[in-house]
């Protein structure tokens, strides 16, 4: 493995990335039965916003972007189901807004202490101590969440109203998700930075999507096909010294293209072999 | 792995070179790319976690996440940006460098000390060749958009009518900059448009294209250099792009 | 509370803006084991009258109870979860993979609980797929079925846990014949065997009549409402399908446009 | 107006960022009506890719951009309507992919021409001639596709189905569309950078959407409001010296919430007089 | 060409894999102006047969035959624009919009011309409006209307061109008594009239039969084509709704199932 395991500041990177990959691809599965990949892009740049509130008002900076993140999220889960608005378009309002704000109060301040590219790109071969410890923060609630309410959020995604109408608190689980995917964002941030959470978020599911057939066997293939992404972009990353974060990505996005090939080859096969 | 030095920056290489030829140094800052958009690639950070020690500048290297996690750390600058610029700011920081470097391999104490002498009077030597190359930009002096440059032309004595971009770079520059630039242009005909090449020099660009009848220069220099430059040579490099623009 | 509350009732129920109301002081009551139909022209506000009893509407006056308690934010779930609606359509045809088979496992009390709590009741899904004869496609994947099929599905998972009160919008609307007959059957059968109400929006009154207890003819205002057997004045379906429709058919902001009770 | 008409700068602005605004503004209608926001983010992001690429290949690097921008929305929207992937997740990984791509691909080449902070954030104060050239060879297509294809497109979001039906060519329609997208997107990048674009596509007709009664009011109405934000916003831009495109971005959210409470207002006065 | 080719012909068409067909050798004719209705159970591929005819869909085997001419990619257009369809829901409700006249039409030919051919068409869309009954609602917003009325502003944009072949997949399900009356009455009207020919999926033969043609049992494939007054025999009933249900039931990849083709 040409050094792989005896390189020390890959064996560091490992746990937290596959922490990140068992939270980001448990999440995924919602993501993509929700149609929250556009609130997950929308909530990693929001963070942004939150940066630039935290420079302007002197508050501390990953905290405050954490917040912004989840509250975004939240105004999202508020407004989204109103009347006359479709999820798409609140997202990208959101979105412009909460970008626009952040340039803007970003521009005031003095910005030498902000890590913009850290935010932007992140970097998940430097976790320091405390990340690590923020990391397994995050995380226990995401995982908590996930057993209390995946199931109502799986059948909130195939048919909300009917739950509703069973007296279910459809708004009440339908912001805690929101929430909990801005939480889990804010933690893919820290490592993939804000450009590549969505691939974090997405790819997992996406890649698992057509071979599912509910629930559990989906939860279980994207997390199985996520760590394998996540094992071996490190790897390659390693391999070719290549950047961490963006190599996973790649990788996963590979995962997602063999996965789709596989399955319309065995699809094609079998349609061809009917005629 | 073996240890050695890690700089931050292509600059700061150049420094140890200066004093200490033999030493195994890297930069973690590839050639040519920007500091801004840098990220770490695994062989770097492993370079980094296995350095017996890391010279940095950290007002210019702050954003750079992750670099706490080191032996041995040695600010250079915590409190000037691009200070390798200025001979004088490298006179003063010189010895204390000089001394971090004969405690990390004593075996070469001696050679570093005399490097020292020799670095000292180099850099008055450089001082003294950028003091008559800048002779022309006294009267006319310039106008920039990045502020790599400003602290040693201002050291130097050249009027700087304008800084562009205030903070970091990559700011939307506002309209009212960016009309006090025009005028400042106008109000000060010959004045130079001093950038950086491994900038985006979008404003001065446009300035140029707004000069009007006005002959103006636009300069791009090149503070950082590559590794394994030494600084003499770093400095000399600007000083023939200077020249170079100058003779065009 | 009375021994034997009724299980549904509507008092004064109104919705929509008070010069254009699109539900005018509906009083209606339900006891348990009867099955109501409910007629009305397109627009009349049958669907609105079943979003209200199962809570997705608020009524702009009066209340509904169930099982003899007022319908409130507080208890709200405790009392639907009695409650089944099956909707005129799906709101948005979702692409996820689902089995036919946890499609139904959602109408289940249970099926929201956490991870940890969750048994199986697979007697119970079948059940309820037998019931609607889908047995056969417990383990398909939703999204291959038919749009009967799927109405059938989403019948079973409405009836999957045996709830008291059982709403239906035009359950019959893809079903094929013999899908209808079975349909009607089956519900007359529940209601008498397990004390089941049943709310039954439907089109066609002959269809109904031979299975339902009464009859309610909707349309703005509950105009009549017969028992089994009894016939339904002419007049009743003139205002309902003739003259009135002018009144539903005009834009409900129009102005110098009066309503029939506002006549002498 | 404190010197506004009298600045060279914001006078030379002007033109560009008005030609800007009635284009973004008329495309931000089908990006509505189609749910494409997500689309014009993702394809916005895909330059970079589009970057990184050109610069691998030492390609020109914006025709290379623009070409990359118009081929991931042709892209996405060949791959869109396949069964089981709905359009979110297929934006979600396209954008994962693109991004990862664009920055593995720069992180190994010197970027010394590369004006990333350019692309990220734009500038539509410094519009070179070649720009005004370029901008205008760009708007030219999207409005004739916009005066061709307008009533098709509006039909095709409300009900493709059945446009296919009567053999219309619903498919070939769909593709122009996303390429007029991406069209457009590029353009919006030129001025307003990658994390504006979306602003420029989204909030125009996201204003004028609750008050519109169809195709055509909502168009008017949507150009009428983004001119308003844009000269506003350039407007309280010089007089406050602030980043020009993010503060026009910020004075369309303005205009978007205006126009929603000003709805929300009338609306919740009638519904209070009736009771 | 023939000189009065059948407006419509199925040749032969299939659909589905070999070994599990979703339709099997389908022959059909239709001739200007006939009515024909299609019955059959859920799931039997009535719905899957009008995406084929109007290019929804592509045959396996078998091609689809439109006024003498093969449907094809380079006919398609010209074709189809003849054709209109009444799909059995609409696939995703859009939240744009849209009033109803505009909505109607959508169905015009040159709705879909650049802006500058455009032309008003308001009478033909106020006409199409009024055949049903919708013409009070001209004016409104298509996304405040009942399940019915937006039904009947579907079904006055299928005519509102006077197409020459109207595909309707359960047209008359969200409608009223009354509405579903006038329809079947309208069509009939429209065939006789103007010659348009009509292919209407219906589960409830009863309300039909005094309107069709003629009416196709099909499950899978057409098992009896009784023309108005015959009697449709019962062993057709039961084969399509009885014993062979349990061959529609099975999942298609179930191995050891045998098709009834094949018993001896
Ligand atoms: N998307 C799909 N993928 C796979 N199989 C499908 C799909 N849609 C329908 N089918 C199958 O094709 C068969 C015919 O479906 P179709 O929708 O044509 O039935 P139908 O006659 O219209 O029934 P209904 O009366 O319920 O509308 C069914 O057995 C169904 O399972
Ligand atoms: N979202 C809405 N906004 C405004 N008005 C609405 C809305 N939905 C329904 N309406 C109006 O409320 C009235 C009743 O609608 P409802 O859906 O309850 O009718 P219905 O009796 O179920 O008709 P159908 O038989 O067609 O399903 C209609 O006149 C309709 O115009
Ligand atoms: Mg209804
Ligand atoms: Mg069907
Ligand atoms: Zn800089």
């Amino acid at each position: 493995m040409s050094g792989f395991f005896e390189s020390q500041v890959m064996l560091e990177a490992l746990g937290p990335a596959t922490l990140i990959a068992v939270v980001a691809s448990s999440m995924s599965v919602m993501v993509l039965a929700h149609r929250l990949a556009f609130l997950a892009v929308g909530v990693s740049h929001a963070t942004l916003a939150g940066l630039g509130i935290a420079v302007v008002l002197a508050l501390p900076l990953l905290p405050t972007a954490a917040v912004s993140a989840v509250v975004v999220a939240l105004l999202l889960g508020v407004i989204s189901p109103q009347r006359g608005m479709n999820e798409d378009a609140a997202t990208g309002v959101l979105f412009a807004g909460a970008m626009a704000l952040g340039i803007v109060l970003l521009s005031g301040a003095s910005k030498h202490e902000v890590d913009l590219f850290g935010l932007l790109f992140g970097n998940i071969l430097m976790v320091s101590e405390q990340d690590r410890f923020w990391l397994i923060c995050g995380s226990v609630p995401v995982l908590l969440a996930l057993l209390v309410a995946a199931r109502p959020w799986w059948a909130m995604a195939f048919d909300a109203a009917s739950m509703r109408a069973m007296g279910l608190p459809v708004q009440a689980y339908r912001l805690m998700l929101y929430a909990i995917v801005g939480l889990t964002v804010v933690m893919c941030v820290k490592l993939a930075g804000i450009v590549l959470t969505a691939g974090m978020l997405v790819l997992p599911a996406a890649s698992a999507w057509l071979w599912g057939r509910g629930l559990l066997s989906m939860w279980l293939l994207s997390l199985a096909l996520s760590l394998a992404g996540t094992w071996l972009g490190l790897y390659v990353s390693y391999l070719h010294d290549l950047p961490s974060g963006a190599t996973v990505v790649l990788l996963l996005c590979a995962v997602f293209l063999v996965s789709r090939s596989a399955h319309w080859l065995l699809h094609h096969r079998k349609a061809g072999q009917s005629h | 792995s073996a240890g050695g030095i890690v700089t931050t920056l292509p600059p700061l290489t150049g420094l140890v070179l200066l004093l200490d030829a033999d030493v195994d140094v890297h930069c973690l800052l590839p050639p040519g790319a920007d500091a801004h958009d840098f990220q770490i690639t695994p062989r770097q950070a492993q370079l980094l976690k296995g350095a017996d020690l890391l010279i940095r500048s950290s007002y210019d290297d702050r954003h750079w996440s992750g670099l706490r996690s080191n032996k041995q750390v040695f600010d250079l600058w915590p409190d000037q940006g691009h200070a390798w610029l200025s001979p004088r700011a490298v006179r003063d920081r010189l010895p204390a460098l000089a001394a971090t470097l004969q405690k990390l391999s004593p075996q070469r104490s001696e050679q570093i000390a005399a490097a020292l002498e020799h670095a000292l009077t180099s850099s008055k030597v450089v001082e003294a060749a950028w003091i008559m190359a800048l002779a022309p930009l006294y009267e006319s002096g310039v106008i920039m958009q990045h502020n790599a440059w400003q602290t040693t032309l201002r050291e130097f004595g050249v009027p700087v009518w304008g800084v562009l971009e205030t903070g970091h770079h990559g700011d939307d520059i506002g309209p009212r900059q960016l009309e006090n630039a025009l005028e400042l242009m106008r109000k000060h005909p010959g004045a130079v448009l001093w950038g950086n090449q491994r900038h985006p020099d979008r404003a001065l660009y446009w300035l140029r294209e707004h000069r009007g009848e006005a002959e103006v220069k636009l300069l791009r220099f090149d503070p950082l250099g590559d590794c394994g430059m030494t600084w003499p040579q770093l400095m000399q490099r600007n000083l023939d792009l200077l020249a170079g623009h100058a003779s065009q | 509370m009375a021994a034997n509350p009724p299980a549904l009732r509507l008092n004064h129920v109104s919705f929509g803006p008070a010069d254009a109301r699109i539900l005018d002081t509906i009083d209606l009551q339900l006891d348990a084991g009867h099955f109501l139909g409910i007629v009305g022209p397109n627009g009349a506000g049958k669907s609105t009258l079943l979003h209200i009893i199962c809570g997705l509407l608020q009524a702009s006056d009066g209340h509904v109870d169930l099982f003899g308690e007022c319908l409130s934010r507080s208890s709200r779930r405790r009392l639907l979860s009695q409650v089944r609606f099956l909707p005129q359509r799906q709101e948005s045809m979702s692409s996820m993979p689902v089995k036919v088979r946890n499609v139904v496992g959602m109408g289940l009390d249970d099926y929201h609980k956490a991870l940890w709590f969750a048994r199986r009741n697979n007697e119970q899904i079948a059940h309820a797929l037998a019931l609607t004869g889908m047995q056969k496609h417990a383990e398909k994947d939703f999204r291959a079925l038919s749009g009967g099929q799927q109405q059938r599905v989403r019948l079973a998972r409405a009836l999957v846990s045996s709830p008291k009160i059982l709403l239906l919008d035009e359950p019959a609307a893809a079903l094929d014949a013999r899908a209808q007959a079975s349909l009607y059957e089956l519900l007359r059968k529940l209601c008498d065997d397990t004390g089941m109400s049943v709310v039954m929006v439907e089109h066609d009154i002959a269809a109904i009549s031979d299975f339902v207890n009464s009859v309610a003819c909707l349309n703005r205002k509950i105009h009549h409402h017969a028992m089994r057997g009894e016939t339904i004045p002419d007049h009743v379906w003139r205002d309902m399908y003739g003259e009135h429709m002018h009144i539903v058919a005009h834009d409900a902001h129009c102005i110098g446009c009066v309503h029939p009770e506002d006549k002498p």
